[in-house]
């Protein structure tokens, strides 16, 4: 049954209010439901212990379901083996066999199954050359950089034509560089091959430049599951606002009152009013760093300027705000480069910020309008 | 000032060489003195106070211990009984290692530490007990009887050697290989076995050295002098009236060949699998 | 016949051996200790020749003596006993406690057993029966270095040792000349054999081990006499070799074959060594041999017979009682004794001029007369062992020589019980 | 976090089943551990029980009698002088044994440790005593150290040390010694490979570190080398010490445990009451003493090197 | 002499003519001269195995120098053992001593110099408070996280108070957003020492944002000596302007034809014309992605979308040229978003470009001016 779904390619995964508890009563994953399409490029991310590797390996069949069901291509794998899921793995440490050949390495679970030497011979040499690393296929993976091994571990995964990847941090092993080139290269061949894929990391770059959708966990629990730019621009909460875009959002403690569908944003750096007709309380206000701009823009924070980091394309800047209490990050054009000790007036624009209520809920402010400065 | 260096550099060299031959030559004395001594005539042999460099060196007892003794029986039956050891140990050491290596199960910690509990009694001390057991067990007198034993006081360090070093395999390549479809008796001779090499090569080597060095079971549970193996054979030669030095010391020389070789060849992976097995455990 | 007392046993045999060995031949396993060079070819031929005669099959094993009380023991418990075997008579009542042996009274009492040395016979000889039938027996006599009395200007021909006082006088002569090698050999190591060189004195200053009941009597005055002398060689008279204590008795009869010493207790085959490395231009003296010294109470000679024993498990015991026959041969005996250096055991052999013209043999077939066994104990290793702890504890001045016997005794005492 | 409660709550049903339900689940790891368990248990399993039970017996080898006599053995055992003899004389073989395997074994270890020329040569030659028989060497060192015939006198004769050939193995002052320098000879090679191994899993780099600091070779050795050797030493003293402890071939082929028991331990005192006297029972009740002393050794030995946070 | 120096506080890293070859005949350094100021913060940068780590090395004394000589304060220090050369080194490793507490490693030094304990203390403590690791003292190393462990490194270096500052790799280890923090720190650790500080990484985030000049290597060779916008905005050679910005610059090889002082540049992607007087021939023309915009702008290159990577506040575009024979990557505004397949015209401002000779060498047009469209 489960082969004959497959043979229809219909692999989609799903995941219905699956939990994980270790034997140490340790809680991973907790009521987590997905559904990840055909074809679709789902990345998980979130922060170290938050249950990415869990849920992945519970795909994978790697761990056992504490509770709730996996489906592969909607038939329920709950109880069965890694090696009868038709799914390929790429490690964070990318796992090669060291004492085999790249070619070896490739082949092993083919050579496995049973398939015929020449069909081997043809999915490896084809695989390679996606690849590109035809030449390095007789050399053991201890002669090979970070990156090659990367493309060898990928390699294997991909000669075996499953319906299912599954990549765990495949990229935290290499250099920056490397990674943003792999990463390129990972989307390529994930859009040739139109694989589902399930890829985990803890680096919100890869997350938002990689993912048809983002998933984002933290203590294993879900945040949010939407397209990248959705993740970036309405966060759903405060986790998420943090954690994706980097540098990170600057967060305020504010107090808002409100008079008559007019709202009062305060705190010791920042006062302003704006039409919103919000209740009164104790929120907390969200900037990005590249949101701020050089000059008073209806909003502004009083700051002294602590180090300047001119990156060649911008300038990041780190300040403290007038009081000294909180350090705020802005990126800015590279040609305005105030000098340290400088006070400056961080300005950003209303409808640029985000607002979250007391239990981290994101607070919609469809009704912001251009603020009038106070 | 360049040249100043140079002379430290060489200065720690000179000492380093020093010390490592003058340590050699009062390690190698002993066996000096076994070597020598087979080129000396016998009565050579017994002068008092004792020739340091022999007087009319002479290959003689190299000529005549093939025809003189067994010896080449013997190192037959040293290799078959070593060999069997080495077999019969891995064949039980290495599940037992990889279990405790891979899984966390009530009664691991009192598994590894009462196999400790075998080495802290004597063979000799067990003798009479290990006796009955092979007599019971119908081995007396076959090469089995002296395999048992050896390979039951060999047992400990072999599962605490290897499973040190199982646990240095990171579990990741056994889940590839699983998700590769690989069964768990692949995974094994497939994945861990060929990476566990250099303890293997140690394991291998103790065990061998053990089976190969010792005495007291094929003393006591061998007396067919065909299955005589080199320290027995040796220890045959010894009589009471009259001991042919020469040819025992030349028998023992002869039985040490065949590991030199082992150990030139080995020395390198006997180092790497104590680093991980023996060290890191 | 002899083989009536067995005949039952004999059937049977004949049956299972019949049944179990499927038209194969027989086999009897002869197991023998310490054959070296010089012997073995004497078993392999006389083995051949008992084959052919009898067609059957003779496993024979040789062990060294290091050991061959160990695999005796470990063939018997383990039910592999040999049919035949050879080992010294005082194993007898040990084995005889595991009910190991088969008594050979029928041979001894017959006129088998009219050949030996009535001497000889008795020492098989164990809870009124023969356990065993003698093979081979050695004493021992006194050997003295022509070379070393000539340098230390003493009579080499006709050396003055008759006592032990004698011994002293040649040794102290020795020490204070020219001479470069030790006067004296003594034996003090952890061995048993330190007991059989030290029981010359014991036995001849009217001392004794067990009295009639068994009971040990090991530090009466005479002991306490004869071991003072024993240490007083080494720590009073400084004539032996430097120390005893680690010397065994093979060492001191090494040194006295290659030529470094003046004197030393030894069997015959130290003679016949030296004069086969004498014939290969190995070394270049000559020695004498004398009686060993008397003491105030007499002169012995230590004793030792080997015995050629059955064993109970046995299934071939008609076999085995051939086998022995087949070696009493009495040409065999002699080129046994002769070959071997063991002195005969069978009177017939004894008296052949061969022996009692030698040089080399002669003392010690004189000797005979002054031959005395060890006594026959169950446990007489742990005993011998015992006195050799007290013998070590006086030569390395530890205790007195009395303090060292008492000590000895009370043990012994303890353990006897 | 109610599922969590859920799970931490320990589920019904007696203990036995629980019991089964565990093996179970772990089936895989215990059939695995099960041929090495019952391998020795059958081989060694009995022997040992046989032991303690023989210890309670007086068990004469030559008769097939055996008579229950309790803790008679041990009560005789601890009052009698030799037992506090042999348990010096075993703890200072065993304590000068292992020191010295371990120092040799150290400084062979830290002289190899280099790329230096030569290395196989000299790795191979230092192994050579590993792969003699230990009653060869044994034989092999009485006869380096006989008095009229050995080298060693010769040696010392030459260089004029001595005017006469010393019998280092028959006086009874001195001749564990000469038995310990054979049995430190024959186990340093163990020790040496050991520790080279050990040492060359210290990252050079901490050397560097410690350079850069200041450190002089001294310090290096002191603060680097040693701390990060110690869970090395701490694991091959205990088998050497284990090793020594129960070693038998050396002492019994050089001396047999003389002159006067000077050279015995417990090991050969067991031998010669059990084996040689027969006294079987005897002989049990000391090899159970001898080893209870080398397991509690072993555990007090085992605390101190996992209390260093290493796992067992 | 070098220890009164030392006491002067002249320490200033001179190497000159050095060069390193290692046992195996392999030359890692070659004919290197440099001088760092007093207090000056070097980064040396390149790719791997460009000799970077063995520079580094032979100033700490770690390695011998093969030829030439190293100065420290101005005393030649090429025979002087690194115990007495008072500098102070931070491994990729970090090499904390795995043994000892934090307290320990980080006073280790200043125990073996003989220092008072009050003195150790005190120093000790101040280092610790500096770092923000003064609850972790009594840790062991295998306790702490990456960036601590990396911060106890740091302490170990600081409380010695050296000279001169070695630093090899010291973040590669940590996560990208651990590495960005101590970046920060680093810096505002070592303006507040004021030591001279010499920096290794391949990484050219940090060698931008950290350096007071960058030293780039390349094979063993210098290859440009100078403060990070110099090397940015002027770079010597191609290696210089394809090492430094990320994504790298953009290389495209043109024919220069000059008619008269007017120079066109000519390719099958590009064409264009300005007044510049420079030898015909075949030179190689650079625009970093950040220079390009969505219009013609004097001069273009004609391209086809192949992947957008939303990275939050901008988009990265991926190209090929139009006839499909280089890939371009272009950074433009996070609102300007082509679809895959999309031809477009992708400018830049001459000004913004950099020209290259045949041997690599840059090829100053002071006479650029705003070029004319062809
Ligand atoms: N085998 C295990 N036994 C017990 N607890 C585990 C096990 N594996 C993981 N955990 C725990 O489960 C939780 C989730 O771990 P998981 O490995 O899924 O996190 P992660 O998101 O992958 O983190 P990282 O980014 O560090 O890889 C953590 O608290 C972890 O300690
Ligand atoms: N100990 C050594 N023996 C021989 N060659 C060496 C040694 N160390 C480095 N090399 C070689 O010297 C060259 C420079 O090495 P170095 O380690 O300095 O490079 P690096 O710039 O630090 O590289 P990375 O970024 O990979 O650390 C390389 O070719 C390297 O292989
Ligand atoms: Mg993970
Ligand atoms: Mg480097």
């Amino acid at each position: 049954m489960i082969a004959m779904l497959l043979l229809l390619g219909m692999s989609e995964v799903t995941l219905s209010n699956v939990s994980k508890v270790y034997d140490d009563n340790v809680l991973a994953v907790e009521d987590l439901s997905l559904a990840v399409e055909d074809g679709e490029f789902v990345v998980v991310v979130g922060p170290s212990g938050c249950g990415k590797s869990t849920t992945l390996r519970m795909i994978a069949g790697l761990e056992t379901v504490t509770d709730g069901e996996i489906a592969i291509g909607g038939d329920v794998v709950n109880d069965v083996r890694p090696q009868d899921r038709n799914i390929a793995m790429v490690f964070q440490s990318y796992a090669l066999y060291p004492h085999m050949s790249v070619r070896e390495n490739m082949s092993f679970g083919l050579r496995l199954s049973g398939e015929y030497d020449d069909q081997i011979e043809q999915r490896v040499t084809e695989a390679a050359e996606l690849l590109e690393i035809s030449d390095l296929m007789d050399d053991l993976p201890k002669q090979l950089s970070g990156g090659q091994q990367q493309r060898v571990a990928l390699g294997r995964a991909i000669v075996r034509d499953p319906d299912v990847f599954l990549m765990d941090e495949p990229l935290s092993n290499l250099d920056a560089k490397l990674r943003t080139q792999m990463r390129t290269e990972i989307q390529r061949i994930q859009e040739e091959l139109d694989v589902t894929t399930i890829y985990v990391t803890h680096d919100q770059t890869e997350a938002m430049t990689m993912a048809d959708r983002i998933v984002i966990l933290n203590h294993g629990e879900l945040q949010q599951v939407a397209p990248p730019e959705r993740c970036y621009d309405k966060p759903n909460n405060k986790f998420v606002a943090g954690f994706i875009g980097s540098p990170s959002m600057n967060f305020f403690e504010v107090s808002v009152t409100n008079s008559g569908g007019r709202a009062t944003f305060q705190s010791a750096a920042v006062e302003f009013t704006l039409d919103a007709d919000i209740p009164e309380g104790e929120y907390t206000l969200g900037v990005r760093p590249e949101d701020f701009v050089a000059e008073d823009a209806g909003a502004y924070i009083e700051t002294v300027v602590d180090v300047v980091e001119p990156m060649g394309s911008d300038n990041f800047l780190y300040l403290e705000t007038a009081n000294g209490s909180k350090e705020v990050v802005a990126r800015v054009d590279s040609e305005y480069r105030p000098k340290r000790g400088d006070e400056i007036a961080l300005g950003f624009h209303t409808e640029d910020m985000h607002l979250f209520g007391p239990d981290g809920k994101r607070v919609e402010l469809n009704q912001i309008q251009r603020t009038e400065s106070v | 000032m360049t040249m100043a260096g140079h002379d430290r550099s060489s200065l720690r060299k000179v000492r380093l060489y020093g010390v490592l031959i003058a340590l050699l030559g009062l390690m190698m004395l002993p066996f000096y003195a076994m070597f020598s001594s087979t080129l000396k005539p016998e009565s050579e042999i017994f002068a008092a106070p004792a020739t340091l460099v022999p007087s009319d060196p002479s290959v003689q007892a190299y000529l005549q211990v093939w025809t003189q003794t067994d010896v080449l029986l013997w190192v037959g039956n040293s290799f078959i009984i070593s060999v069997g050891t080495v077999v019969l140990t891995l064949l039980l050491a290495i599940p037992a290692a990889y279990s405790c290596a891979r899984n966390d199960f009530v009664g691991k910690r009192t598994f590894l530490l009462s196999v400790l509990v075998v080495q802290m009694f004597a063979p000799v001390v067990l003798i009479v007990g290990l006796f009955d057991v092979i007599t019971q067990m119908g081995l007396f007198n076959t090469y089995l009887a002296v395999i048992v034993p050896a390979a039951a006081f060999t047992l400990p360090f072999n599962v605490w050697m290897l499973y040190g070093y199982f646990k240095t395999i990171p579990v990741a390549l056994e889940e590839s290989a699983r998700i590769d479809g690989a069964s768990q008796l692949q995974i094994l001779t497939k994945i861990v076995l060929p990476l566990t090499k250099p303890a293997l090569v140690a394991s291998i080597t103790y065990t061998f050295l053990y089976a190969w060095n010792r005495l007291l079971f094929v003393l006591t549970f061998l007396t067919d002098s065909a299955k005589y193996n080199i320290p027995r054979g040796v220890f045959s030669m010894v009589g009471a009236l009259q001991t042919d030095w020469r040819m025992m010391l030349t028998v023992s020389v002869i039985g040490i060949i065949p590991l030199l070789i082992l150990f030139a060849f080995l020395e390198e992976y006997i180092v790497a699998g104590m680093t991980a097995g023996a060290v890191k455990e | 016949s002899g083989d009536g007392g067995s005949g039952g046993d004999g059937d049977s045999d004949g049956e299972s051996s019949g049944d179990g060995s499927d038209g194969s031949t027989q086999s009897v396993q002869f197991l023998t200790m310490g054959v070296g060079d010089n012997i073995k070819q004497f078993f392999e031929e006389n083995n051949t020749a008992f084959e052919d005669e009898h067609d059957v099959d003779v496993e024979f094993t040789s062990v060294t003596w290091d050991n061959a009380r160990q695999t005796v023991n470990n063939r018997v418990d383990g039910g592999e006993a040999p049919d035949v075997s050879r080992w010294p008579a005082r194993w007898i009542p040990q084995l005889v406690g595991k009910d190991a042996l088969e008594p050979l009274d029928d041979m001894m009492d017959g006129e088998f057993g009219e050949q030996f040395y009535d001497g000889v016979a008795e020492g098989t000889m164990y809870n009124g029966s023969h356990y065993g039938v003698p093979w081979a027996a050695s004493n021992k006599c006194l050997y003295y270095n022509k070379d070393v009395f000539e340098t230390a200007g003493l009579d080499p021909e006709n050396p003055s040792l008759d006592s032990w006082q004698d011994m002293v006088d040649a040794a102290t002569q020795i020490r204070d000349s020219d001479a470069s090698v030790p006067a004296l050999g003594l034996a003090g190591a952890d061995a048993i054999e330190t007991g059989s060189q030290y029981y010359h004195y014991h036995w001849s200053h009217g001392a004794d081990l067990v009295d009639d009941e068994g009971m040990p009597v090991v530090n009466s005055s005479g002991a306490v006499d004869a071991l003072s002398l024993y240490t007083d060689l080494h720590l009073e008279h400084n004539v032996t070799q430097s120390s005893p204590l680690s010397s065994t008795r093979q060492d001191i009869r090494q040194l006295f074959e290659n030529g470094d010493l003046g004197m030393v207790i030894g069997h015959v085959y130290t003679g016949l060594n030296i004069t086969a490395a004498k014939e290969n231009d190995e070394v270049d003296f000559d020695y004498g041999i004398v009686q060993v010294p008397r003491g105030p109470e007499g002169r012995y000679s230590l004793f030792t017979i080997d015995t050629l024993a059955i064993l109970s498990q046995s299934e071939h015991k008609d076999l085995a009682r051939d086998l022995i026959r087949f070696y009493f041969d009495e040409e065999r005996r002699f080129q046994y004794s002769k070959q071997k250096g063991f002195l005969p055991v069978v009177e017939a052999v004894g008296e052949r001029s061969y022996f009692s013209d030698s040089e080399n043999w002669g003392p010690f077939v004189e000797a005979g007369q002054y031959a005395r066994a060890r006594p026959k104990l169950g446990n007489f290793s742990e005993f011998n062992d015992r006195m050799v702890q007290a013998i070590q504890e006086a030569l390395a001045d530890r205790k007195s020589p009395q303090k060292a016997l008492n000590d000895a005794q009370s043990d012994l005492e303890d353990a006897m019980e | 976090m109610s599922l969590a409660e859920e799970y931490t709550e320990t589920s019904e049903g007696s203990r036995l089943e629980q019991g089964v339900a565990y093996i179970q689940h772990n089936s895989r790891a215990y059939l695995l551990i099960a041929p090495a368990a019952v391998f020795l248990l059958a081989v060694v399993g009995y022997p040992i029980i046989e032991t303690f039970r023989l210890s309670l017996y007086q068990s004469p080898a030559d008769s097939n009698i055996e008579t229950f006599v309790g803790l008679q053995h041990y009560v005789e055992i601890f009052n009698s002088d030799i037992f506090y003899r042999l348990l010096w004389q075993t703890g200072r073989w065993v304590v000068v044994g292992v020191a010295g395997k371990t120092l040799l074994g150290l400084l062979i270890a830290i002289h190899l440790k280099g790329d230096i020329r030569g290395r196989k040569f000299f790795r191979t030659a230092f192994l050579i005593p590993w792969g003699i028989p230990y009653a060869i060497s044994a034989v092999v060192f009485r006869w380096i150290e006989h008095p009229q015939f050995g080298y060693l006198n010769a040696i010392l004769l030459k260089l004029g040390i001595i005017e006469q050939g010393v019998g280092i193995l028959g006086n009874p002052s001195i001749a564990w010694l000469g038995v310990v320098v054979a049995d430190i000879w024959i186990g340093t090679p163990f020790m040496a490979i050991i520790f080279l191994a050990g040492l060359q899993s210290i990252p050079q780099e901490l050397y560097e570190a410690a350079a850069i600091d200041g450190a002089e070779k001294w310090h290096q050795f002191r603060y680097i080398t040693l701390p990060q050797l110690k869970s090395v030493v701490l694991i091959a003293t205990l088998l050497s010490t284990i090793w020594t402890f129960v070693s038998f071939d050396v002492i019994w082929t050089m001396t047999g445990g003389g002159p006067i028991s000077s050279t015995a331990t417990l090991v050969i005192h067991i031998y010669q009451v059990g084996l040689q006297n027969g006294n079987l029972g005897r002989g049990a009740a000391y090899s159970v003493i001898g080893f209870l002393f080398l397991f509690v050794f072993a555990i007090i030995y085992l605390r101190i090197y996992t209390r260093g946070g290493d796992e067992l």
